[in-house]
């Protein structure tokens, strides 16, 4: 039965992708079905579940032996628990809110038909990788969500950035992939098998520099897929897929697999507290890399992706706070699918109403054109800054109190690293709010004259908003309600209360103030003042913010020089070098013959010299032999 | 004796090919069919071949021994153990595509000869042009192709290291004139210059692998004279070495076995091809047509593998393991710089010959990292990689017969006008950079996992290959079906035609049967794989803290006490 | 000899085989050294008659006898007849061309003989056997029965092989006529389209003293018409030279009997041009 | 005096008939030259013969002869083409045997 959950979108995928033209008038229908048929029947597992106590939830299901080979079992099976349960809720639900919507986004695409069969296949390898019962199948979903991605980004092909942005996040995300088969190397050595069930029970066995080896190594797979430091750059370049790929992969699911990961991996984390620092500082980093970012960028897409990329930070920041932050690391997880799932599709209806003109400078004053957007839109705004009472300020409130309650000089930083990202959080979505909804008009014709007319979306498209917007309201309060999600959760990531050395309250209390520094500042600067058409020079800190802080030229001048320059000077070796001793070699035999061949002078004379020496030499040989 | 199966196996391409080649030269439709047919049914047999064997029975089974060179203890012997079962499965399987991929790549040498009479500069083959009714480039081409088969069938399932070297070495002959006798016209320096190189890289091929094969002949000879020694009748019966090792009668000194391991080793990582021996690869498989350098590298090639598996480290054991590190060294080289010298190709052959070299380096690897998950990956390896470079190859041979340049850069946007031929080529590139999924990916994982439960550190270096693949195939798709369509040419490509989708369409199924349900090829290969491992007597290293073999609901997190939520 | 074994021969035999041994290598080195191929022939006969005496001192009277016919007979006179074709009397140069050749050949010989013979050294044995056992009943019924039976198959290939020799000889040196015979008109026709010589040609030996085909004839002018020799002498190279005093005689000769006749004498003598013109110059004129 | 003494006669004749084919030119000298090593090497064979007291030595040395006179039939006919298509009896004028 799990299987089927993974079954009905791949079957979807398969059909869609082989079917041919003849599927083109339909197939956005049955891939939506297929998709909405996955969330029913995880519906109807999570009902089952919650029928049963909590130690009691857990399903497994064995399908077939994989790649049984002496020593090395590897199982198709799904287990299906309370975490995987969370992700398959949020992946089908969302997933199936964003079909919908991406039948009216994509309507005039040719290529709609295969636009559907890959986002049904996104959501076949999503549902595997959430559902594997072993590393090595959720590595096969891991790469596979990758395929989907490159595969979603690189969807309009015809133009030459987004391929290379595909490109890019495949290999961003392989070196990510290389840290998780590295670690699935570790526990294999170490355990002697890979599934879930006998590493995590026995982490406690191995050493901890094994353990923290491995845990290592699945941070680099998390950075790699969930866009963090060092390995976030291909995220913004991402942006160049259709909108809802965005909202769906880079946003709500595929980007927080790594949050998963770690959180699945918890007991290895447990075990060694020096990878979950790690996993802390990077989280850290990355909170205020990703909100930095999205501070300086003037398209509204890149911007909301570093929003994400900080989002996820926080994430990643309380699972390596380890079983005080499990939760609360899924629990913003979820919310922060539903708002900001919602917030891309918003800004993709902005998008298309403007003639996909994604330059925030250029909108202004929108919230009168199109306001179920703005109203949407809105919500989810209010919910990523973690206005009280929506579900962002349940979620972030509570890491923000876990961070602190690490404790001691850690405890401290990181408690002001989460305040000051939320006070940045509110300043770049203000920013974005302000220049897009409030204001002037500032869009002009295009360059053939065309005027955009904002316009509001099709039924299709704001249906999926309202219903995220009504999410990213009340998630985060029902979650929060008697701890129920930490509850649900308890089983299998483990609870443990954080003692914070801040009260509750001054916590709550602190991140209001941020909030309200960050929204005031962002209103001074972009409601209240005309925001110039061109971007103004800005300082130091934000053209280079602009500019991913300088990572992508890093990456470039390091990398992507350093790698041509290196192809290029092998290929040359391989030619000159290896390929040159072996010529030289023959080149050198030739020469010999050419001076032998002087030898064969034609006179038979000389030949009969050669004979007779020859001759001589035998017999000079055959006595020596004797004499010896 | 019961049914000689695997010399009907070997001599079905045989027949096949004496039989293609004498078709009368107007009746080339004829030809081609009749090599179809031949190549099917040598597949059914190899069918009969792989469903026949016995995974709990003998090593080696379907024996068949006679004496052939009395004098020297030559015998005829056949037989397989699961790894030669499925290499020849593997290649009655390839050969078929081979045929069906190049219906049509020896008509261009047809017309060429019809048309410009004595003149013509068609292929720097045996007597271009002028006498048309004596070269009949067409059943050549199959007939050649049939030819290798059979040597290669032999070669696998040879027991008797002469007969190996024999086959070994005879198949360079027809594979010399397959690569310089027929080329895609697609050079970018004209066709004269195409046919030069083209004549260039089959000597390079051929002095090579000769090379190779003249030191593995004294090596043969070697082998044959120390066993004459010790066992007072000279044999190079392999089965009859093996035996005689085990029980003490037979054993080599240390330096002896050294020096005769080299030997075959060097002829077997020439046809592999190991860094630094590679480079003839790359010219070959440049020059050749797509199909031709199929059957070099999906077939042809792993036959010196698949020898250093059954040969090297059957017959020299203790000496494998001696030369073990450095081998290791040059397989992860051959990764790394196969991988790199991939991206910076701008051929699209020859950047897959570099991939092909990358992945051998990872088949050796497994070899010899000595673990039952290395030995039984490389030999999945072999099979996966046949089958997914046939894929990518015959769909870029597709794509360059439409467009006549190898040039990347003369390619763009083909994913705009030919959508199918661009959606199969990407899936042979992912098969090739080892997508989960697909086959490729179980033994890539299989070899990592094997080498680095010994060599971690090696185990490291060459999965940092997986990301150079994932370079090398994404540029290369990058550059050829993405972007806009820039070029007249391409805007009137057209997408593939029904007998190509009947080529690359079995082979994408395949990929993917096998990449979910590897179970009756692994099946096949352990029994053999636990043999070799016992020959070399290594034994797989322990996990350092082995887990019970706990179900799923043995699982429960521990409580932690803190717990004060409830 | 009726002993089994002895170890040395009868004095006589060593005489004999003393100073015929000596001229056999004098032989020998007059075959290699000689210049004149003839001289060679000669010389190399004288050894082989030598050689047939050894035979015959050995017990090998058959052979002996074989050798005598056989090669002082028939083969050298083979050499001899070949020797007659290609030119008798024309004798070698016997400077070296091949850069290093003497030298090298000088080693290699030197070397041979060396080793040859520091061989048989090691080998020499005290005693010998003797024939007298095995040419009990003649030599001639003695090996004539080792032929016939032992070497049978030996015998008749060796035949097979003479045959099959004399046949390729034949066919070596036997020109097929595969045109058709030219008729005496088209023989002349060719010759005046060739610009040959059209008349008969000139007699030699005018004026000659002695043998006087080897002489070219003069000219009216006093000029000798190298024209006038046979071919084959001249490719051997055997012209006679005109000499200056006998071309003085000549122009004297001339002289009194325009004198006699009272006729008005030349001023210019044929001596002047005999130097310049006297066509091939045979490179070296015999004595 | 011992027999072995003709077989050092022989060694030296051979010796002189080989430098003569090194040295001359002439091709009949050559050929000359090549009889006299022959002939040293039946002088051989007729003296072991003898010391060894059996006939064997005497047949293989017909043998030689008569193979010797077929050689000499065919070598004599080869210098003949030769001479009438090159005018000439030298064996380096036949030279066109190289590479």
């Amino acid at each position: 039965m799990i299987g089927l959950l993974v079954g009905a979108p791949l079957l979807g995928a398969a059909v869609l992708l082989c079917g041919g033209r003849r599927l083109d008038r339909a197939g956005h229908w049955l891939a939506c079905l297929l998709s909405g048929a996955s969330f029913v029947i995880g519906v109807l597992f999570f009902l089952d579940m919650l029928g049963r106590s909590g130690d009691d939830r857990s399903l497994h299901s064995h399908l077939w032996s994989w790649v049984p080979v002496e020593g090395f079992q590897a199982d198709v099976a799904f287990q299906l628990d309370q975490l995987s349960m969370t992700f398959v809720l949020l992946i089908t639900g969302v997933g199936t809110l964003i079909h919908i919507y991406s039948v009216g986004y994509m309507e005039h695409d040719p290529r709609r038909r295969r636009f559907f069969g890959y986002l049904n296949l996104f959501l076949a390898a999503m549902l595997l990788l959430v559902l594997a019962d072993n590393y090595l199948l959720l590595y096969v979903g891991w790469e596979g969500v990758g395929l989907a991605s490159y595969l979603l980004i690189g969807f309009w092909q015809d133009k030459p950035s987004a391929a290379a942005a595909a490109k890019k996040a495949f290999l961003v995300n392989r070196v990510g992939d290389a840290g998780l088969a590295i670690a699935i190397f570790l526990m294999f050595t170490t355990f002697g098998s890979f599934a879930f069930a006998p590493v995590l029970s026995s982490a406690t066995d191995a050493s901890e520099g094994k353990l923290t080896a491995v845990g290592l190594m699945l941070l680099l797979a998390a950075c790699g897929k969930s866009a963090q430091v060092p390995l976030q750059s291909w995220l913004g370049d991402a942006m160049e897929g259709p909108t809802p790929v965005s909202a769906l992969i880079h946003a709500a699911t595929m980007v927080t697999a790594g949050v998963y990961l770690i959180t699945r991996s918890g007991a290895i984390f447990n075990a060694a507290p020096d990878a979950q620092t790690v996993v802390v500082v990077v989280g850290a980093v990355t909170l205020l890399f990703g909100a930095i970012v999205g501070c300086a960028k003037d398209d509204i897409k890149k911007a909301l992706a570093g929003s994400t990329m900080s989002q996820i930070g926080y994430m990643i920041l309380a699972a390596g706070l380890g079983p005080i932050g499990y939760a609360f690391a899924i629990m913003h997880l979820v919310t922060h699918g539903f708002f900001k799932a919602g917030l891309f599709l918003g800004a993709g209806s902005v998008m298309h109403g403007m003639n996909d003109e994604v330059n925030m400078r250029h909108y202004g004053g929108l919230r009168k054109h199109m306001p179920v957007t703005f109203v949407t839109f809105g919500l989810g705004y209010l919910a990523i800054i973690g206005f009280p009472g929506l579900s962002g300020f349940f979620s972030k409130d509570q890491i923000i109190e876990a961070a602190f309650a690490k404790g001691g000089t850690q405890g401290w930083i990181l408690g002001a690293v989460t305040l000051l990202g939320a006070a940045i959080t509110a300043y770049y979505m203000t920013r974005v709010m302000a220049m897009t909804f409030f204001g002037e008009k500032r869009w002009k014709p295009d360059a053939e004259g065309n005027e955009p007319h904002p316009h509001e979306s099709p039924r299709s498209m704001t249906i999926p908003m309202v219903v995220l917007a009504f999410g990213s309201v009340f998630a985060g309060g029902l979650f929060k309600f008697n701890e129920s999600f930490v509850n649900w959760l308890e089983p299998v990531t483990q609870f443990e209360h954080g003692h914070s050395p801040l009260s509750a309250t001054a916590v709550t209390s602190a991140t209001v103030v941020a909030l309200v520094i960050g929204v005031g500042a962002a209103w001074l600067q972009y409601g209240r003042r005309t925001v110039p058409s061109v971007a103004p020079r800005g300082s130091l800190l934000t053209r280079a913010a602009r500019r991913d802080l300088l990572q992508d030229d890093f990456n470039h001048i390091v990398l992507v020089n350093g790698g041509t320059y290196l192809t290029r000077s092998l290929v040359y070796a391989d030619n000159k070098v290896v390929d040159g001793a072996v010529n030289g070699t023959a080149a050198t035999f030739g020469g010999l013959s050419g001076r032998l061949r002087r030898l064969q002078n034609g006179f038979a004379r000389s030949y009969a010299v050669s004979m007779f020496g020859g001759a001589a030499v035998l017999i000079a040989a055959t006595l020596l032999m004797r004499a010896v | 004796m019961s049914f000689p199966l695997l010399t009907v196996t070997a001599l079905v391409p045989a027949v096949g090919a004496v039989a293609t080649a004498a078709v009368p030269a107007a009746k080339r439709t004829a030809a081609k069919w009749l090599a179809l047919l031949f190549s099917l049914a040598t597949l059914v047999l190899a069918a009969v071949v792989l469903a026949g064997f016995d995974p709990g029975g003998d090593r080696y089974q379907m024996t068949e021994s006679r004496a052939w060179i009395a004098d020297f203890g030559v015998r005829y012997e056949l037989g397989v153990d699961g790894i030669g079962a499925v290499m020849i499965a593997l290649t009655a399987l390839l050969i078929p595509f081979v045929i069906g991929a190049g219906w049509n790549d020896a008509d261009a040498d047809e017309d060429a000869d019809g048309a410009a009479g004595s003149g013509a500069p068609g292929g720097g083959g045996p007597a271009a042009g002028g006498v048309k009714s004596r070269w009949r480039p067409t059943q050549g081409f199959f007939a050649l192709i049939l030819a290798v088969e059979a040597m290669v069938v032999i070669s696998f399932a040879a027991t008797d290291v002469f007969l190996f070297y024999i086959f070994f070495e005879a198949m360079l002959i027809p594979m010399y004139f397959l690569i310089g006798g027929f080329g895609d016209k697609a050079h970018a320096a004209g066709e004269e210059e195409g046919a030069k190189q083209r004549s260039y890289a089959a000597v390079k091929f051929l002095l090579y692998n000769l090379a190779g094969g003249l030191i593995m002949l004294a090596a043969v000879i070697g082998l044959y004279v120390a066993s004459a020694d010790q066992l007072g009748e000279g044999t190079f019966s392999l089965q009859q070495l093996t035996q005689a090792r085990a029980s003490g009668d037979f054993s080599l000194a240390d330096n002896t076995e050294r020096l005769l391991f080299l030997g075959f080793f060097l002829a077997f990582a020439v046809k592999a091809p190991l860094w630094p021996l590679h480079t003839w690869l790359p010219n070959a498989m440049g020059e050749a047509t797509a199909p031709v350098a199929v059957l070099i590298t999906a077939v042809v090639d792993k036959v010196g593998t698949f020898a250093m598996l059954r040969f090297c480290l059957g017959l020299f054991p203790g000496a494998s393991q001696w030369a073990t590190p450095v081998v290791i060294v040059l397989a992860l080289i051959s990764i790394i710089y196969g991988a790199l010298l991939a991206v910076g190709q701008r051929d699209i052959k020859r950047l897959v010959a570099y991939a092909s070299i990358s992945h051998f380096g990872f088949i050796v690897l497994g070899i010899f990292a000595m673990t039952s998950q290395g030995q039984g990956g490389a030999t999945l390896y072999m099979v996966f990689h046949g089958i997914s470079t046939a894929a990518l190859m015959l769909v870029a041979g597709f794509l360059i017969s439409r467009r006549g340049s190898r040039l990347i850069a003369d390619y763009g946007g083909v994913q705009k006008v030919a959508p199918v031929l661009a959606g199969t080529f990407l899936v042979g590139g992912l098969a090739t950079l080892s997508l989960p999924g697909l086959a490729p990916f179980i033994s890539e994982f299989l070899v990592l996992a094997g080498t680095f439960s010994r060599y971690p550190v090696a185990g490291i270096v060459a999965t940092a290959g997986i990301i150079l693949a994932a370079l090398y195939v994404l540029l290369l798709y990058q550059r050829t079906m993405t972007g806009p369509v820039e070029k007249p040419e391409i805007r009137r490509m057209p997408d593939l035609k029904v007998r190509e989708l009947a080529v690359v369409t079995p082979l994408i199924a395949l990929l993917v049967v096998l990449g979910l349900f590897p179970k009756p090829l692994t099946q096949i290969v352990n029994p053999a794989v636990e043999h070799t491992m016992s020959d070399v007597q290594k034994k797989d290293p322990k996990p350092q803290h082995p887990v019970a073999d706990h179900g799923w609901f043995d699982y429960k997190p521990a409580k932690h006490s803190g717990g004060d939520h409830e | 000899m009726n002993t089994l074994a002895a170890t040395s021969t009868s004095t006589g035999e060593a005489v004999q085989f003393w100073v015929l041994g000596t001229v056999a290598v004098l032989g020998g080195l007059g075959t290699v050294l000689m210049r004149r191929a003839v001289h060679s022939a000669l010389c190399l006969a004288a050894t082989m008659i030598i050689l047939a005496m050894f035979y015959l001192a050995n017990g090998a009277y058959f052979l002996g006898v074989v050798q005598i016919v056989v090669y002082t007979g028939a083969v050298m006179m083979l050499f001899l007849f070949v020797l007659m074709l290609v030119g008798v009397s024309a004798a070698d140069s016997l400077k070296e061309t091949l850069k290093g050749q003497r030298w090298l050949a000088l080693g290699c010989a030197l070397g041979l003989g060396i080793l040859l013979i520091a061989g048989i050294g090691q080998a020499s044995v005290g005693s010998f056997t003797g024939l007298g056992a095995a040419n009990a009943e003649g030599n001639v019924p003695a090996l004539a029965t080792l032929l016939f039976t032992k070497y049978v198959v030996a015998f008749e290939v060796v035949g097979a092989l003479l045959t099959v020799a004399a046949v390729g000889a034949t066919l070596l040196t036997h020109r097929e006529r595969i045109e058709k015979t030219k008729s005496q008109r088209e023989q002349a026709e060719e010759r005046v389209r060739g610009g040959k010589q059209l008349p008969p040609l000139p007699a030699p030996g005018v004026y000659a003293r002695h043998n006087a085909v080897d002489r070219p004839g003069l000219l009216p002018d006093g000029t000798p018409a190298a024209i006038s020799v046979s071919s084959t002498l001249r490719e051997r190279g055997q012209i006679r030279e005109v000499s200056t005093e006998q071309m003085a005689s000549l122009a004297a000769l001339e002289q009194r009997t325009a004198e006699y006749h009272g006729q008005p004498t030349t001023p210019q003598g044929p001596t002047a041009e005999a130097e310049g013109d006297s066509a091939p110059e045979p490179e070296e004129a015999a004595k | 005096m011992s027999p072995i003494n003709y077989v050092y006669l022989a060694a030296l004749l051979f010796t002189i008939g080989a430098s003569g084919v090194l040295v001359r030119r002439n091709a009949i000298v050559v050929f000359m030259s090549i009889e006299l090593m022959l002939n040293a090497a039946n002088l051989t064979l007729v003296a072991f013969s003898r010391m060894h007291g059996n006939l064997d030595g005497q047949v293989m040395a017909f043998f030689v002869m008569v193979v010797a006179a077929a050689e000499v039939v065919v070598g004599l006919a080869i210098i003949v083409m030769l001479y009438r298509s090159r005018h000439s009896a030298s064996v380096d004028d036949a030279s066109l045997m190289k590479l």
